[in-house]
């Protein structure tokens, strides 16, 4: 079969550890995943904050290299990649970043971020037919040319900001954008809108996305499959009502029951305390510290990925009874 | 531009007191023969007259010619060195900043070491090496040759926030090779700063090069506000009395730093906005 | 005074601007009364975090308060003046910093930044006592010793809980308490937050803008929107059935765990203050707004069991 | 953890003194020929009564340094030499070694250059966090400006002025020297207070300078210490303001504030050496404007060498002690 569109083949990435001795972090631990392949689909990678979610997404996009493993466009190595090979995967994978406020150059109009793209990937043969594109792209995601155009950042709100970055993504006709926590900066009422303009684009215009956030329930409100991720690995993936409504894995099972919401019932500060073991850390399963259900196993070997179901998996000993699930075949139990 | 300048009152003190040097040296050039800043060609120790507006020194020059033709030439010292400097320490540190690595580590070493050695020592050692002593050009150039270090270091760490801001990220992934991220959307947000460290790699390689000078170091038939300082100090022109020979230079060197200095703090205030709220 | 913990008359808050005056706190009041939890529930931009510094006196220029009072218990803050109000702070009234600041001082070990508070009121304290109080917000023995920067988020959040509470104040303020903290950690930051209002019996007034959290933790829930008070009502009532239409929508667009239903936002943009609509400031964004929302601002009107709404057609 | 951090100091110390060595060996080989063999040389052919030393001095140095020896192997004794402090003797004042006219000059300098740059640190940083300070007293205001304006001009112009309106017109201080001359150098009052008097104006000229740069920092570091979060949540917690301002602004804003201090300790003594000049001040400075008059290249090279090492252990002490100040530095990499 063709080689997946963009591949992230065991890859990992560890911070500091040179030779001054500084604190060594793993940020992201053997992980592979394959993005785009088969049915257009919205994944999302859901975490805390250090689980190693936004390191995936940097490295997915180029802006920073493995210290393992490799990161592949249609099986070549992104890191190799020239000419047009590489423009070719600069326009089927784009992003949109979480800071509406950091990802505009204070310098120029609002214009500049969209008309860039338009001028290196020469989108346009004449400036009347650029301005249609990018008129269009930004009615696409609900925003009126002339209240954005011409103005220069300070003078948009977020929602307006961040519509607009979606809006320049849509201007390479992408195959894959990977959204880096789109809406976390953003108010909620606004961030209804731009998940559902997200979800759109993936129903109308048949682009994947990878979804990454630390809110587990936006996450289930839009995206079809579910990645758990937890210090640096994933301990849990599958379709997403799976992995919300039937959690197999204890950190998943503590995420889901974390999240408060807006019910008669308020039952959400009552239950049992989160546990802390300092003193297994590091242990082979790197949830064992907080984990009620620790064994001696848990201290001893790493636990491996095992399909509990159809499109199900999680990585925890408790499930040792199904078969184990090889790293790089994360993508059978995704849509 | 004068709006612009009504709301930076510093910058606007600046302007004015290096355009007042600007006239006098257009006015001088204007009223007086150039050679008669050499030695030999006035009556000397001669007091301020209408003859002699800023009076003459011992060896026979007359001082306002002196002043005429020698504050262009300590100008010139400062500001070939200070763009040099500034030119290469922009470079440097984009070199450094942006790219990272082992290039960084060895960048940011030599500037850190060498701005702890006091620079002077080193012109010192290079200008008594020089047989026969530094034309002004050639002072230019020694001065150069330690004015990057402290551009390096501090345009160096404005590089390293500025690459980590979102807008950086979003061109590359527009296609935007790394010279151009630098030109099109670093230098465009850095160019106040820029212009301050410019203003001040100049003043700092004037005081060098007039340090040196003072020492003897420097070109020694050019009349320099330096070199004049130099004579001062070696006819002892206080203890004797002879308060016009070194009144003329210091007027003009105070001048020539206080204008650098109110600039330097007036783009300061335009980088980093946050400080005029105080002042 | 009935015996309320805090009640906020009328209070008015505005910054100068170079388009004229922003009226960031307009004509808000309420009531804290003991042992109660309140919540004040808004979007960015208003003015719930204006408020908290308000009543704690903390607004610098160019913002001033215009006018109305600040009773806590039966002393003024707004009229309290000097080292008077300085000494209201932490003793009477204590603030607990946003989860996303770093509101520790980095040279200073944690321990320290108790017991200069405590000092500063001239209590004077033992090492012993602050390692209880660090215990009690449920922080392993020897934190008191490190410095911010080798705790954790959530471990800093419970430093600043131990200061707040350490003089034992009437009232406590927590402003967005777990911004940037994850929802496992938020969790044991509330339940502290929780447990130490047991111990005191104060009264805690909680800022965010996360609906469920207010559903889970408050008993009673303000909406501010533009600078006003559009609702207040007993945490069950609101859940049960929104008066306001901005509550209904605020509600609706929070992403539920329970039922995957079409995503609901709200449309139109956050009213920029220099320039508000006229009328009720919701009515652009309001399904139900009619033309006497455009004109008539709608004052607060009392709806019964303890609601009231200040909306024309609630 | 904190070894580590000491050890790469020292390592960068070390770095220093290497170099220093280095620019004095091959600065002066930049233009071809060895400048010390031609004067010493020249100096020979003089003649006169220190007509014997001079020779010896002239067979020693091409023993060491002859064109024979390889340029690695004259690199490598000239370091060695260097390291051990033995710059041979001084060429001007034979049969005086450069070490021990170093000796001599050094406790001025310190003394004079120690005692100045950290008074007008100590003010300037205090005076910069007042001037930051709402609550400052008025009269600040008027204080600050000419403050700044004489941080513009270098000392030693400032010293030709008060020499020119203090020592010459007013006649209140000595115009000349470290000591009256004639007065015995000794441990008594009557030498410390003429030493006192001859150091006051050169002192002033350093301090008057150098102390606007120190405010002007320290402004700019609490303007900005000022609008941190743990400001405002200090100020929530009901802190005295005494407390606000030194415990948390002030003892942030000194953190740059020093490592400012010790990257400018460079730029001061070069000031330094300038100021020593026009006023006679028997300091190193005036000790090198001499040996740049007679070209006397070994005591050149010795007083560069000793500064520099002497500036580059400074930094590195301030280095050491900066962790103490700021307890985050020896966990991460700096």
């Amino acid at each position: 079969m063709t080689a997946p569109l963009l591949q992230a083949d065991r890859v990992g990435r560890v911070y500091g550890g040179g030779l001054l001795g500084a604190a060594r972090t793993v940020a992201l631990d053997d992980f592979s995943l394959s993005v785009g392949a088969g049915k257009p689909s919205v994944t999302a990678v859901v975490g805390e904050s250090g689980s190693g979610k936004t390191t995936l997404a940097r490295l997915l996009l180029g802006l920073t290299t493995p210290t393992s493993g490799t990161v592949r466009y249609r099986g070549e190595d992104i890191t190799r990649l020239s000419g047009d090979a590489r423009l070719a995967y600069r326009t089927d994978v784009q992003a949109i970043f979480q800071d509406p406020y950091g990802v505009f150059n204070p310098f120029y109009r609002v214009d500049h971020v969209l008309t860039t793209p338009v001028r290196k990937f020469r989108l346009a043969s004449s400036r009347a037919e650029a301005r249609a594109l990018i008129e269009l792209a930004l009615r696409t995601v609900g925003l009126r040319p002339e209240e954005i155009l011409g103005r220069y950042p300070h003078q948009l709100s977020g929602g307006q900001r961040q519509r607009t970055m979606v809006a320049r993504a849509l201007l390479l006709k992408p195959k894959i954008i990977i959204a880096d926590e789109p809406v976390s900066m953003v108010d909620a009422s606004l961030r209804a809108t731009i998940l559902g303009s997200l979800r759109r684009l993936t129903d109308d215009l048949g682009i994947s996305i990878l979804y990454i956030t630390h809110d587990l329930a936006t996450a289930w409100q839009v995206s079809d499959n579910i990645i758990v991720m937890y210090r640096a690995t994933a301990v849990e993936a599958g379709q997403a009502e799976a992995v919300v409504k039937a959690p197999a894995h204890p950190y998943t099972r503590l995420l889901v029951g974390s999240i408060p919401q807006v019910s008669q019932t308020r039952d959400w500060l009552a239950t049992e305390p989160d546990l802390q073991r300092p003193e297994e850390r590091d242990a082979a399963c790197r949830f064992a510290d907080r984990c009620r259900f620790t064994m001696a196993v848990c201290h001893t070997d790493r636990p491996p990925l095992s399909r509990i179901g159809l499109r199900h998996a999680a990585a925890c000993h408790l499930h040792g009874q199904h078969a184990d699930l090889a790293a790089e075949d994360l993508n059978d139990v995704l849509a | 531009m004068l709006r612009y300048l009504k709301r930076n009152p510093s910058l606007a003190v600046g302007i004015f007191l290096l355009a007042i040097l600007v006239v006098f040296i257009a006015v001088g050039m204007l009223l007086t023969d150039p050679e008669d800043a050499r030695p030999l060609s006035v009556p000397a120790l001669r007091r301020p007259s209408w003859a002699f507006p800023f009076g003459t020194d011992r060896q026979g020059r007359d001082l306002f010619a002196a002043m005429v033709v020698g504050t262009p030439l300590t100008l010139r010292i400062g500001f070939i060195a200070g763009i040099l400097g500034v030119t290469i320490g922009t470079i440097l540190a984009f070199v450094a900043g942006f790219y990272r690595g082992a290039v960084d580590t060895i960048i940011r070493g030599i500037a850190d070491i060498g701005l702890t050695v006091p620079g002077l020592l080193i012109l010192i050692i290079i200008a008594v090496s020089v047989r026969g002593g530094l034309t002004v050009n050639q002072m230019a150039l020694v001065v150069a040759s330690l004015a990057w270090l402290n551009p390096t270091r501090t345009i160096r760490s404005q590089v390293l926030t500025l690459r980590e801001r979102g807008y950086v990220e979003v061109a590359r992934l527009s296609g935007m090779n790394g010279p151009e991220i630098i030109f099109f959307e670093m230098i465009p947000n850095l160019l106040p700063y820029l212009g301050a460290t410019l203003v001040n790699a100049v003043s700092a390689a004037i005081l060098a090069s007039i340090g040196l000078e003072v020492l003897g170091l420097g070109p020694l038939e050019a009349p320099t506000l330096g070199m004049t300082l130099y004579w001062v100090n070696f006819n002892a022109a206080i203890i004797n009395g002879w308060w016009w020979w070194w009144t003329a230079p210091i007027a003009i060197v105070l001048l020539v730093f206080l204008g650098l200095f109110f600039m330097t703090v007036g783009l300061d205030e335009i980088a980093n906005p946050r400080l005029r709220r105080s002042v | 005074m009935s015996g309320a913990a805090l009640e906020i008359q009328g209070l008015r808050v505005s910054f100068d601007h170079p388009l004229g005056l922003l009226r960031a706190v307009d004509d808000v009041s309420f009531t804290l009364r003991p042992h109660e939890r309140f919540g004040l529930v808004g979007e960015s931009g208003s003015g719930k975090s204006t408020m908290a510094l308000a009543i704690m006196r903390m607004i610098r220029p160019p913002g001033h308060i215009d006018g109305g009072n600040i009773l806590l218990g039966d002393t003024n803050l707004a009229t309290l003046s000097g080292d008077a109000i300085r000494r209201a702070r932490l003793a009477g009234i204590a603030l607990v910093p946003q989860g996303s600041m770093n509101a520790l001082n980095p040279v200073m070990r944690v321990g320290a930044q108790v017991a200069d508070a405590m000092r500063d009121h001239g209590v004077s304290v033992s090492a012993r006592a602050i390692d209880a109080l660090m215990a009690r917000v449920g922080l392993p023995a020897g934190t008191a010793q490190k410095y911010p920067h080798e705790l954790s988020g959530g471990m800093k959040q419970r430093v600043c809980i131990a200061i707040a509470i350490c003089l034992r104040p009437t009232v406590i303020i927590a402003d967005e308490p777990t911004s940037a903290l994850d929802v496992v950690v938020q969790r044991q930051v509330m339940r502290t937050l929780a447990d130490v209002q047991q111990d005191l019996n104060a009264a805690i007034l909680l800022i965010g803008h996360d609906m469920g959290l207010m559903a889970q933790f408050v008993n009673r829930l303000g909406v501010m929107y533009a600078g006003r008070l559009v609702e207040i009502a007993p945490i069950a009532e609101i859940v049960r059935k929104p008066r306001h239409p901005y509550t209904e929508m605020l509600i609706a667009s929070l992403p539920s765990m329970d039922h995957k239903d079409a995503l609901r936002g709200i449309p139109g943009l956050a009213p920029l203050l220099r320039d508000l609509p006229s009328g009720c400031a919701f009515h652009p964004r309001c399904p139900k707004a009619r033309d006497r929302c455009t004109t008539e601002r709608p004052e607060p009107r009392a709806l019964g069991d303890g609601v009231l709404a200040a909306c024309h057609f609630a | 953890m904190r070894l580590l951090y000491i050890a790469r100091r020292f390592a960068v110390f070390l770095l220093i003194v290497w170099l220093a060595a280095s620019l004095n060996f091959f600065l002066p080989r930049l233009s071809g020929q060895d400048p010390v063999r031609t004067k010493l040389l020249a100096e020979a052919q003089l003649g006169g009564y220190v007509q014997a030393g001079i020779e010896d001095m002239v067979k020693e140095y091409n023993q060491k340094f002859g064109l024979d020896k390889p340029l690695w192997r004259q690199y490598l004794t000239y370091v060695g030499d260097t390291t051990r402090l033995d710059f041979n003797y001084s060429i001007s004042n034979y049969p005086r070694t450069v070490r021990d006219l170093i000796a001599e000059a050094l406790p001025w300098t310190i003394g004079l250059l120690g005692l100045t740059t950290l008074f007008s640190f100590a003010i300037g940083t205090f005076l910069g966090a007042l001037l930051a300070w709402p609550g400052a007293p008025r009269w600040m205001r008027y204080v600050m400006p000419p403050l700044w304006a004489l941080h513009a001009i270098p000392f030693f112009l400032l010293g030709l002025i008060l020499m020119y309106l203090f020592a010459f017109q007013l006649r209140l201080l000595p115009i000349f020297g470290g000591y009256s001359p004639g007065a015995a150098p000794a441990f008594n009052i009557s030498f410390v207070l003429d030493v006192i008097a001859h150091a006051t104006l050169p002192a002033l000229s350093i301090v008057l300078v150098a102390t606007g740069g120190w405010a002007l920092g320290m402004r700019g570091m609490m303007v900005t210490t000022m609008g941190e979060d743990y400001v405002t949540f200090a100020e929530a917690k009901g802190l005295k303001v005494s407390t606000i301002f030194l415990r948390y602004c002030v003892r942030n804003a000194i953190l740059p504030q020093t490592t400012a201090l010790a990257l400018a300790l460079g730029q001061i003594l070069s000031g330094a050496v300038l100021v020593e000049v026009i006023f006679g001040y028997p300091g190193i400075g005036a000790l090198l404007f001499q040996a740049i008059r007679e070209n006397d290249h070994f005591l050149i090279q010795g007083i560069v060498f000793t500064v520099i090492v002497a500036l580059g252990f400074t930094t590195f002490i301030l280095d050491v002690l900066y962790p103490w100040l700021d307890p985050r530095i020896s966990y991460q990499r700096s």
